[in-house]
């Protein structure tokens, strides 16, 4: 199992989901039409690594952080 | 140095505080950016979260590229809660060199703007509204998309 | 805002004095250029003489350039001697917009250096050394040559 | 009579000669040839303004400054 943390704005309570690679991760919260809205504006960081592409192999207790559009200052 | 502060930040202690170490470590030029809360849009002020996390990697990084020129940067945020007039943000950056510190302090603030991972929030009617027309998408979003 | 100082800046009564008047303007952005007297070429310190009248007029074409981009400029210098690790120079500016401060600061900084009519003079051994190799020839120069 | 300046290092008495433009002025400034070596470097001013070129007719009592390379900061 890995885990998947919705930050800031997008204001959901993590989840545990399988997943062995990215792509099961896309696969998996493109079923939610909710979340669906904010994947093409979010990055994607595994355990606090910021992510370019999805041949990421993932194993149990991974962290997958979705980092929604930012403005500090 | 990275500080976090909940609420507005103290702008007087933390710039001399900068200063004082900065001075007496022979840097020559010294530049603090200032960020305050501007009275517009019907706000009552601004909120912000912040990933820890992921803002303390950043940083380190361009401490890094700035001890490279041997020059340092500093920087504080606030966390929640900031009214109007008050200060949410201060980057500070110490070089030798006046021509380094301006072009840091030029780069440290727009990078800190497109990718430092820290959301904010107008405050309207005691609601925080995400402030998404004036976000940045970080750097290699929309890859689940 | 164009302040002058027999002797070294006090740093934090002019950062704080000119932070007070900004944030309460709207203004969003401020930025504070600091000049230190670096360690350096066996110096004890440096001195400045300045011509005020020309100084005068050339901040305040400064000024009306900074209105017209919704924004203002402050300088505080010093004049005769400073020592080490002490503040001889300081350019504030203040804008609602960060971008515009920015460019602004680095601006104002590099037109001081190349045209201010200020001139700088190492003390070493008690004795003020003009700084020549260091100093700039100001637009024009040599029409009388 | 116009009076002439000299700013900052280059550490003179202020003069007064006669000179009806810029031109007399130079004329004169060159004779001395401790000053000479200055003039290559420094701007002109006219009663506070820096000015660019020669072509200026000075009257009685204008003001001339002499600014040598400058480094504030």
């Amino acid at each position: 199992m890995v885990k998947i943390e919705f930050l800031g704005p997008i204001n959901r309570e993590n989840i545990e989901v399988k997943a062995d690679n990215l792509n099961d991760v896309k696969i998996i919260l493109n079923q939610d039409s909710e979340l669906k809205e904010w994947l093409n504006d979010c990055a994607v960081a595994v355990n606090d690594e910021i992510v370019n592409n999805l041949n990421i192999t993932l194993k149990s207790g991974d962290r997958i952080s979705l980092l929604p559009p930012v403005c500090g200052g | 140095m990275l500080e976090l502060y909940r609420g507005a930040l103290n702008v007087e202690e933390i710039i001399n505080k900068w200063y004082q170490l900065n001075n007496k470590e022979n840097y020559g030029g010294i530049i603090n950016f200032i960020g305050v809360v501007r009275d517009e849009n019907s706000i009552t002020g601004l909120s912000f979260d912040i990933y820890e996390p992921i803002l303390i990697k950043w940083f380190e990084n361009w401490q890094i590229k700035a001890n490279k020129l041997n020059a340092k940067v500093f920087m504080a945020h606030s966390i929640g809660d900031v009214s109007l007039h008050q200060s949410s943000y201060i980057a500070t950056v110490a070089s030798p060199k006046r021509r380094i510190a301006l072009n840091l302090i030029d780069e440290f603030v727009e990078d800190f703007k497109a990718n430092a991972p820290i959301w904010k929030y107008d405050l309207i009617d005691k609601k925080r509204v995400y402030a998404k027309d004036r976000s940045h998408k970080i750097k290699g979003s929309g890859i689940l998309s």
